[in-house]
């Protein structure tokens, strides 16, 4: 591990923001805007030299304190964390620019507003210090930033509906990191290191680390609003002024599935069974009816794409039964891994952008009627037609339709389900694919409705509706560079790897 | 795989440009909108003629855009492709200019003109896909584009028949996509015409390719209106007359029915099909089809409304012809693709222009059209002639090809659906003929729009007499080189030469 | 028995009691408690290991993470309590009502 | 391209003449004049073409049938043409009636002169339809009844057509029609094949049991409509026949049997229920099912085997031709009566007479002629019973006879016009009488070999002047004559029927409607009640539509989703999915 | 013996916690959680976490305990008045919102069990892992402090100590987002209390000494610079109560620099020795003591201003009631 080139951009990816961040304090309301702005700007640039240099060199490390593992802590980015810093960087920027332009709209509405600078960059060191993080406490501090800083940003508005969620969030969100550090706790002390690439060695099954594994998922789960532990998500990005919804979802929850995926894959291996990813499964293929359903019967928008989330984010969950292999079959013969592995990164990409787009657009919806309410959506395709197209464009995303990267999340998670015979999910995958077209176009079909009686809107700036469409946009264009893409997350080594699970009786039976 | 050539990129961005340019005009931007639409169409057809052109030279034009491992957007000709792609072509730019004419004074032409050509933007690229993913991306781009053309009038019916529409096609293009990638995880990507994959899989695990191809045919079975997944086709007939000539006979329900000729012939193979015994049921549920869907269309009185039953009954004569093993059947089936397009779009431009001209919707308010707007009712009763089957309009081929391939292959019933489909066909199209040239009108309409020396406006009577005109021409000169049916018989007589 | 395992079943046992009281408890104080007590059960198991790997000082990293976890809490705990003053403050709710 | 010119002609003459305005006079030259590239077929013997771009290859030529066919065709629609031009003049629907006329002309012309199935099925169709239009023209009740019935035995009639040929083809493996009769002796399911065709050609021939639709067409139709209707048009099915017949190749007795039996059945029947009559049209479509009926005999016998087609096929067009000119001339003799005045009526009645005649196959005409061939076959034949058949044409003879009598008694009952002269379509009617059936007997049409076989080198005029075959040709007629003017003078037993036929027009056709109205009924019933429940069906749509906006279905899952929110829920939920974990990862 | 005390302190705070949570008052409650941070505390001690033990005593106890004690004068004491019945004091029968219904409660009293005989006997079973006691103790010389817990939060761990303080700030932050900034709100004016201010006077200097002990000691022995801020934390904590709250005088860029100092310093320590060559925070070993100091310091001013900055925020809340949504 430590003999991997030495770069000074994984430590760059998480200062930078924060110095930012910090920086941004000394300014007045305006001033943090603007250095927020340009913050986000000097970040999404980093990060994109970041990724060139992970494309040229491959994995680049940074060792902090110059004290190697396990006592220090190492920073790693290999091209998966790459993958999501970039999309993270992408996705971050477009949301910056809206922001502004919604925070100006609304200036005198809410005092809190300024700080959403200060705290969406701490928030933006925080995603990349969890990508970047190769330590299991380390990972713990990076997402209470996130969680801290998520909760913060949610609350903004200071409604009484947002301030319930966001205490319901933030209880969640320690709930979660607490059974994630007791599970820490238990692993460190069993094998004295918290270095991940360690632990894929040291780690011996037994029944603390089956234990460790038992309070991380679910702990993990929370903070990834999986099925059943999404109820703090609907409220929490529902209430939100609409750039934090679409940071919320767009970036906030993945960062616990990252962690989830690369505890599973790089460290647990050694006691997970076969039986244990079909659960999760089973809770993904839920989460996809049952989020999917529930948005379907929302009558308000924010509420629909809220709800959406929690379908969405069942679709990563279902990435976990395919990389649990069944006893019997090796990494090397299983070739449903890297469809999977493929399908989870691009829903979570295909999901940051088209979600992005969503609540961006609900944003500026609510801006011009005022309120979210679908009944008065009515003849909106007409009044704002770059609006509802945005919408469509990332439905169509979520729904995953061609040519969209939602399409090619759901093609190569099929793809995975035949190839590995558990063909038991694509049931859920395309029901839950159906009831999203059921959401979808139940909001077009509003949009093109006739209008009773037109509600005055209220002008939005213009700028604001081409970011959310472009947003929508990326999540079609990212399937254009798809094939290089997975060629560089193949250099990874994370990356289509699988978990050989134990053969019989789990850690007990191996006593 | 071939040369790269950017010519079949060219033709699926000669509409998608002008759309998406469309889209950015102005409303009121009318005659650079109209500049762009019919200079994409015309330039559209003119391609498709060049490559036509150059296929039959001997040259091959492919375009391969890799889009993941072994996933590739694959765009290739071949006579298949430019087949269908030629009737939509040409068909698009009667129907633009009818729709030109239609829409005149009406709402929201920008949106209505950039679907318009996303929609047959989809059809090309169904008809040029080189291979089943790059198919079914453009079999749901079709989906969505034509969303917001049936839901054009904005009226709750309108609205609500777009809601059964998506429900329909959604749901087929996701049982679809089930099917396309159970195929790509059993036989890998499968190009079209490379039937020599399955049949080498066919032995080996006939249940899954059986299950796969059902799936996939499900899928299909949606747009080409086969029963019981044809609810959405008579429903969206609220959708304006230029909509339900794509729907009905330029773009949609051809996909579907294309769909199905590609998993047929150029996926599975004729032999594999029988080897399974795959093309029963297609057989049966088409042949249900076709007379549940005349059944149903004697009950309607509304025009278009009987027309869009029609449609579903005469959609299946191509599963129906595809379903039974033979040249002539093929042939038949691939010809009806062409035949049953300008016919039903003459039918469907004609009942536009009676609705626009007069605001008759109603077949018992026909009476005597026939002496007011002979052109138009004349062309419409040469299509009905079609429908039915007599000669020497277009219909007639299609169906004399069926029914000489079901006798051919021993399937007797299926020439009694065809008799039986034809004496439907005849009691439900008779009677609009009988009133429109034999009834008096109780009183005399005065017209709604003004429509100077012709019967109507002249974009909208142009069009129908070029497509009537089309449909008895593709009969008549059927035996000519280069009639649709030569072409059809070509493709067929190389599908089971193979 | 080693007092390093009496602290550390102990602190399942926190856990369990802080983790119970964050689904049990209604008032938001008593969960905001609740999520401390669970904190303090992890903490107790870190410290508890490191007084077992224990050479001539106890293992120092967990104590590090202890204190690092602690200020963590703490900050989470008192953003928590302002925003469940602030729910008082402006409805008069002390527990999640069934619509929120 | 004299071939194209037939079919176009008509097709140009139709859409010239149609479009002619009101007043201006030429639409009968026109029709007339479109005829002449057929008139040029029939008369000159042009080698066939093959036009290989049109339809699904198209095969023109003619054999000495057609050409006989076609020459008594173009002589009907010529003479018809040119009636109808004066005749219709101040109609105000003639142009319509000229454009169905054309149509009808252009597929008439057509099916005689293609060799191929599809476009002799094109035309076939094309003439059924456009006479549609000839049949419906007057726009009465009785004509639109008329014209519904027609239609719907049209369609009856090329639903088995399209069956016949599709089986045809198929077993012959090629479209031409020459090569279907040997193919169709050779086929297990010949016969069966055959049997559809004659079915799908009768209803156009008016075979029992299929004739019921043409003694209520015919007359519906304007005089010069009926004329080609009952004189050209009708034969077009008889063509079909010929064209499907393996004459001479087989023995199919039972078909054959059939055919001779039901065409004896048609002669004779016909007659009398036409006897019952009291419209001359109706009367003159009976007499025309009557005369098909023997044509259908000529056929039976030739199905029997034994006697080669060669003969048997120009002996049923000569057949044809004569009974063809003479009901043309009777036809548009009906249109005269009320217009023909003075001087002039005795020359009609001359022509009528000698029509009449002709048709019941007097002595010294053409009928005589044609019907002698018949009874030579019917000599000739092997085919059982072929002594009662003989016996059964002398009393059809009589039949024919008594019929036209009271045709013509009819007619006499129209009141003449009040001043001399004759109307201008006079003339065309006139002229028809020129190419009439004496020229059966005409080398130009009689092949020479029929000819041989019918007189046995003693030459056409021996046999023309023989006495014997002339009485046998007189008496039957003498007979019908005196039995009808006995009748006639002592009608004083006022028993016949003057103002309503005895038997409704299209008598069988009645039996249906009666046995058929409570058949009928239950079927209404059915469909009503079938239409009922699909409309009370629901699509799946609509019951998925129903299910998601039902009230209680968003209260179950706003239920649902706020039980998943409570806390210890959310408890509950932690510890199943961590118990639940536990035992899987055991 | 020690067993004894061992498992007397561990039923003790199990007891502690347990009726922390399960007490009727919310008072009692507050001060049981005091109670159960001292107990805790102990335990800490008698594990031989000194540091961990002033860290709990100083954050989790007294901070937490007093931002407690400061909310109960907003809650209701007895939870949930207002959804009793005023005049029987019963609840509503049938409409007990209050406390789950049984069957939920027995599912998770039984899941609880589970989950803790599940984790019991994992913890038992835990193996020997050794953590990095011998690791540490090999590179403590190079650390440049003598304390080891202060060298691997200083230096072998720096960057979760950094990120620790930012987590501060944005605990602060996120307090400002709830709140609104109240900081400047309060008027100087001197406590009304006598007893207060003779508290205050005394406090002050003895906690600032105390702390500035802890924070230099800490490079050697127990304590440091969380430790430390609490003291001082607990000084501007004194002086808000007194009525001097020291934010309200201070120019706003002074406190965002005192509050942001020990981050943006450790940071840009960080990038000045990455711009050198090394990694972040990779001390020369030469100057890694004096760093540590000056980060420590600096971090515990601001940690402490931070502290201070939260509870006044939090406290003003309640003296600020008019302040109401600004949009519904």
């Amino acid at each position: 591990m430590t003999d991997l080139p030495t770069s000074p951009f994984p430590a760059l990816l998480v200062g930078l923001p924060f110095l930012l961040a910090t920086l941004s304090l000394f300014f007045s309301s305006k001033g943090k805007a603007v250095v927020g702005l340009i913050g986000s700007f000097l970040t999404a640039l980093l990060a994109i030299v970041a990724f060139v240099e992970v494309t040229q060199q491959g994995t680049v490390i940074h060792i902090l304190g110059g004290w190697e593992p396990p006592l220090g802590i190492l920073l790693r980015m290999d091209s998966l964390a790459a993958v999501f810093i970039g999309m993270t960087a992408l996705v971050g920027v477009f949301i910056s620019l809206y922001a502004r332009g919604y925070f100006r709209a609304q200036e005198d509405s809410s005092e809190g507003f300024p700080l959403f600078w200060p705290l969406w960059l701490f928030l933006w060191a925080g995603l990349n210090g969890l990508f970047l993080s190769n330590d299991l406490f380390n990972l713990f501090v990076t997402i209470e930033v996130i969680g801290i800083c998520a909760v913060a940003l949610a609350v903004l508005s200071g409604k009484k509906a947002a301030l319930f969620a966001g205490l319901r969030y933030l209880l969640a969100a320690i709930t979660g990191s607490m059974a994630y550090l007791f599970g820490v706790a238990l692993i460190y002390g069993s094998t004295g290191t918290l270095d991940l690439a360690l632990l894929g060695q040291v780690l011996e099954p037994g029944p603390t680390t089956t234990f460790a594994l038992l309070v991380i998922t679910p702990g993990l789960m929370i903070k990834m609003a999986g099925f059943p532990f999404h109820f703090w998500l609907p409220p929490a990005h529902s209430s939100a002024p609409a750039p934090v919804s679409a940071l919320l979802s767009a970036l906030v929850v993945k960062g616990a599935f990252y962690i989830l995926l690369r505890l599973w894959t790089e460290v647990f291996g050694v006691s997970l069974t076969f039986a244990a990813g079909q659960l999760i499964g089973v809770a993904g293929a839920v989460a996809v009816i049952w989020g999917s359903w529930q948005a379907f019967m929302q009558t308000s928008l924010k509420l629909i794409v809220a709800h959406s989330s929690v379908a969405q984010l069942g679709y990563l969950l279902l990435v976990f039964p395919l990389l649990v292999l069944a006893p019997g079959v090796t990494a090397d013969s299983a070739d449903w891994l890297s469809p999977a592995w493929t399908a989870g990164v691009y829903q979570v990409i295909a999901h940051a952008f088209a979600k992005a787009s969503f609540f961006l657009s609900a944003g500026i919806i609510i801006m011009a009627m005022g309120h979210d309410r679908i009944e008065s959506f009515r003849d909106l395709a007409a009044r704002m037609p770059m609006t509802v197209m945005a919408i469509g464009l990332a439905g169509v995303s979520l729904i995953g339709l061609p040519p969209s990267g939602g399409f090619m999340a759901k093609w190569n998670l099929l793809q995975g389900i035949f190839l590995s015979g558990q063909w038991w999910w694509a049931p859920a995958v395309l029901g839950g694919s159906l009831l999203t077209a059921s959401y979808v176009f139940m909001l077009m079909r509003l949009a093109f409705a006739p209008a009773r009686k037109k509600e005055p809107l209220r002008p939005v700036p213009f700028r604001l509706q081409v970011f959310a469409l472009l947003l929508a946009l990326g999540s079609f264009l990212i399937i254009l560079p798809a094939e290089s893409l997975i060629q560089f997350l193949e250099s990874s080594q994370i990356f289509g790897s699988g978990i050989e699970s134990i053969v019989e009786g789990g850690v007990y039976g191996n006593d | 795989m071939e040369t790269t050539s950017f010519l079949p990129l060219l033709i699926i961005f000669s509409s998608l440009l002008p759309g998406t340019l469309i889209l950015m005009l102005r409303e009121d931007q009318s005659a650079l909108r109209t500049f762009l639409n019919l200079f994409g169409a015309v330039a559209k057809v003119g391609l498709i003629a060049w490559v036509f052109a150059g296929y039959l030279r001997g040259e091959e034009y492919g375009f391969i855009l890799p889009l993941a491992p072994d996933l590739a957007f694959v765009l290739r000709v071949d006579q298949l492709g430019l087949f269908f792609a030629s009737l939509s072509s040409v068909l698009w730019l009667v129907t633009t200019l009818y729709a030109i004419g239609y829409l005149e004074g009406g709402k929201h032409r920008r949106r209505f003109f950039a679907f318009f050509s996303f929609c047959v933007t989809a059809a090309t690229g169904i008809a040029l896909s080189g291979n089943v993913i790059t198919f079914f991306i453009f079999y749901e781009f079709l989906t969505l584009s034509t969303y917001p053309l049936v839901v054009h009038s904005g009226t709750d019916k309108a609205v609500n028949a777009g809601r059964t529409y998506l429900w329909y096609t959604i749901g087929g293009g996701t049982i679809l996509f089930l099917g396309v990638v159970a195929l790509f995880v059993v036989a890998g990507p499968i190009s079209f015409g490379q039937t020599e994959v399955i049949a080498s899989l066919a032995s080996v695990n006939p249940t899954q390719l059986t299950i796969i191809f059902f799936l996939m045919l499900t899928g299909l079975a949606v747009k080409a209106a086969i029963f019981p997944l044809h609810g959405w086709l008579p429903i969206s007939m609220v959708a304006p007359a230029p909509v339900s000539a794509l729907l009905h006979a330029v773009a949609v329900v051809k996909a579907g029915a294309f769909g199905i000729i590609r998993l047929v012939y150029d996926v599975y193979g004729i032999e594999v099909a029988e080897q399974l015994n795959l093309l029963t049921p297609l057989a049966v549920f088409a042949a249900f089809t076709i007379i549940y869907g005349s059944v149903r269309a004697l009950f309607q009185d509304d025009f278009k409304k009987r027309l869009a039953f029609s449609t579903v009954s005469q959609l299946s004569y191509i599963s129906l012809g595809v379903a039974i093993t033979g040249v002539l059947s093929s042939a038949g089936a691939i010809v009806h693709l062409v035949h049953q397009g300008i016919m039903k779009i003459t039918m469907f431009f004609a009942a536009g222009n009676v609705a626009e001209t007069y605001g008759y919707k109603k077949i018992s308010e026909l009476d005597g059209i026939g002496r007011r707007m002979p052109l138009t009712m004349g062309v419409f009763t040469i299509a009905v002639f079609g429908m039915i089957g007599l000669p020497p309009v277009a219909g007639f081929i299609s169906k004399w090809y069926l029914g000489l391939g079901a006798v051919e292959a021993g399937s007797y019933w299926v020439v009694l659906v065809l008799l039986g489909s034809s004496a439907l066909n005849a009691a439900y199209f008779l009677p609009i003929v009988y009133r429109a040239w034999f009834c008096e009108p109780e009183h005399e309409a005065a017209p709604l729009r003004q429509i100077g020396r012709l019967e109507t406006q002249a974009l909208l009577l142009i069009p129908v007499i070029v497509t009537g005109i089309l449909s008895l021409a593709a009969g008549v000169f059927a035996a000519m080189a280069g009639s649709p049916l030569s072409i059809a018989r070509e493709i067929a007589e190389k599908l089971y030469l193979l | 028995m080693e007092a390093y395992k009496i602290y550390s079943l102990t602190s399942a046992v926190l856990f369990v009691i802080g983790i119970g009281g964050i689904f049990i408890a209604r008032h938001f104080i008593k969960k905001i408690i609740a999520t401390i007590i669970m904190g303090g059960g992890v903490f107790l198991c870190f410290v508890s290991f490191a007084e077992r790997d224990a050479l001539n000082f106890a293992d120092p990293v967990p104590h590090a993470m202890v204190i690092t976890g602690i200020v963590v809490a703490v900050a989470s705990a008192a953003f928590a309590l302002a925003l469940a003053r602030r729910i008082y403050q402006l409805t008069g709710e002390e527990s999640f009502t069934k619509d929120q | 391209m004299i071939w194209l010119l037939t079919i176009i002609l008509p097709l140009l003459a139709a859409i010239l003449a149609a479009s002619l305005p009101a007043g201006r006079r030429g639409s009968g030259l026109i029709l007339a004049g479109a005829t002449l590239p057929a008139l040029w077929l029939g008369l000159a013997e042009v080698s066939g073409v093959t036009a290989q771009w049109f339809l699904l290859e198209s095969h023109f030529f003619l054999d000495t049938p057609r050409r006989i066919i076609l020459l008594l065709t173009g002589v009907l629609w010529a003479a018809s043409g040119l009636f109808a031009g004066s005749y219709l003049k101040d109609d105000e629907r003639r142009s319509e009636f000229y454009f169905y006329f054309g149509a009808a002309m252009s597929g008439n012309f057509g099916l005689l002169i293609s060799g191929d199935v599809a476009s002799f099925y094109t035309f076939f169709a094309l003439m059924t339809f456009a006479s549609y239009g000839l049949v419906i023209h007057s726009r009465t009740p009785f004509a639109r009844r008329a014209a519904r019935i027609y239609l719907v035995m049209a369609i009856i009639g090329e639903l088995f057509l399209i069956t016949a040929f599709y089986l045809a083809v198929q077993s012959a493996g090629s479209m031409l029609l020459t090569d279907i009769p040997a193919a169709l002796a050779e086929a297990p399911n010949g016969p069966f094949i055959f049997l559809l065709g004659l079915i799908g050609f009768g209803v156009k021939v008016g075979a029992i049991p299929l004739y019921f639709w043409l003694p209520l067409a015919h007359p519906a139709a304007p005089a010069p409509a009926s004329a080609v209707l009952s004189g050209a048009m009708i034969k077009a099915g008889l063509v079909g026949w010929m064209h499907l017949a393996p004459v001479g190749l087989v023995e199919w007795s039972a078909l054959s049997l059939m055919m001779v039996s039901l065409g004896f059945a048609a002669a004779i029947g016909a007659a009398i229920i036409g006897l019952a009559q009291v419209d001359p049209k109706t009367n003159l479509a009976y007499s025309s099912i009557s005369q098909m009926g023997v044509m259908t005999v000529i056929l039976g016998i030739g199905l029997y085997g034994g006697i080669p087609a060669g003969l048997i096929l120009p002996a049923i067009a000569l057949y044809a031709y004569n009974h063809g000119t003479a009901k043309a001339l009777l036809f548009l003799g009906t249109a005269l009566p009320a217009k023909v005045g003075g001087y002039w009526r005795i020359l009609m009645w001359t022509v009528l007479g000698i029509g009449v005649l002709a048709i019941a196959g007097a002595p010294l005409t053409g009928g005589l002629w044609t019907k002698y061939l018949v009874k030579t076959f019917l000599g000739e034949t092997t085919l059982p019973g072929a002594q009662t058949f003989l016996l059964l044409l002398t009393l059809s003879a009589i039949t024919t006879t008594l019929l036209l009598s009271r045709f013509l008694h009819l007619l006499h009952k129209i009141k003449a016009p009040s001043e001399s002269g004759a109307p201008a379509f006079f003339l065309p009617w006139i002229l028809l009488l020129l190419a009439g059936g004496w020229w059966t007997m005409s080398p130009a049409l009689l092949p020479a070999d029929l000819m041989n076989y019918i007189t046995k080198d003693k030459g056409i005029l021996a046999f023309f002047l023989n006495r014997l075959t002339n009485w046998d040709a007189l008496w039957p007629v003498t007979v019908g004559v005196i039995l009808m003017a006995f009748t006639l003078r002592f009608a004083t037993f006022n028993w016949w029927p003057t103002k309503k036929p005895f038997v409704p027009p299209g008598d069988f056709l009645h039996v249906i409607l009666l046995a058929g109205e409570p058949v009928a009924k239950v079927i209404r019933k059915g469909i009503a009640l079938l239409q009922s429940f699909m409309q009370s069906l629901h699509t799946p749509e609509e019951i998925f539509y129903r299910i998601i906006d039902e009230k209680r279905t968003s209260q179950i899952s706003a239920f649902g989703e706020a039980i998943l929110r409570r806390w210890e829920f959310v408890g509950i939920g932690f510890f199943i999915f961590f118990i639940t974990l536990f035992f899987f990862l055991r | 013996m020690s067993v004894l005390i061992d498992g007397i302190l561990a039923i003790l705070a199990i007891y502690l916690a347990l009726q922390c949570l399960m007490a009727q008052r919310l008072t009692q409650t507050v001060f049981l959680f005091f109670a159960f941070g001292l107990a805790l505390a102990l335990a800490w001690i008698r594990l031989g976490a000194v540091d961990v033990a002033i860290a709990e005593a100083a954050i989790a106890a007294g901070f937490l305990g007093v931002l407690l004690l400061d909310a109960l004068r907003d809650f209701s004491p007895t939870f949930s008045q207002k959804q009793k019945n005023p005049e029987t004091g019963q609840n509503p029968p049938g409409k007990d919102d209050n406390k789950p219904p049984f069957l939920p409660r027995l599912a998770l009293g039984f899941g609880l069990g589970l989950f803790l005989l599940i984790s019991l006997e994992a913890i038992w079973k835990t193996p020997e892992g050794g953590g990095l006691t011998a690791a540490s103790e090999a590179f403590l010389p190079e650390s440049g402090v003598e304390h080891p817990v202060t060298a691997v939060l200083l230096n072998f761990r720096a960057y979760d100590t950094w990120l620790e303080i930012g987590v501060i700030l944005m605990g602060l932050l996120a307090i400002f987002v709830v709140g609104g900034i109240r900081l400047y709100s309060r008027p100087f004016t001197a406590a009304q209390d006598p007893l207060l201010r003779q508290v205050i006077l005394f406090f002050t200097p003895v906690l600032f000494l105390f702390g500035a002990f802890l924070l230099y000691f800490g490079k050697s022995g127990p304590g440091g610079a969380f430790q430390a801020a609490v003291l001082w934390g607990a000084i501007g904590i004194l002086l808000h109560l007194g009525g001097r709250p020291v934010f309200s005088v201070m120019p706003r860029w002074l406190l965002q620099l005192i509050l942001t100092m020990g981050l943006g310093f450790f940071l840009l320590l960080g990038f000045l020795l990455m711009a050198t060559g090394n990694a972040l925070f990779e001390y020369p070993p030469a100057y890694s003591g004096i760093m540590i100091l000056i980060v420590e310091t600096l971090a515990a001013v601001s940690i402490a201003a931070a502290l201070t900055a939260i509870f006044a925020n939090v406290n003003l809340m309640k003296e600020d009631p008019n302040q109401t949504e600004s949009t519904t």
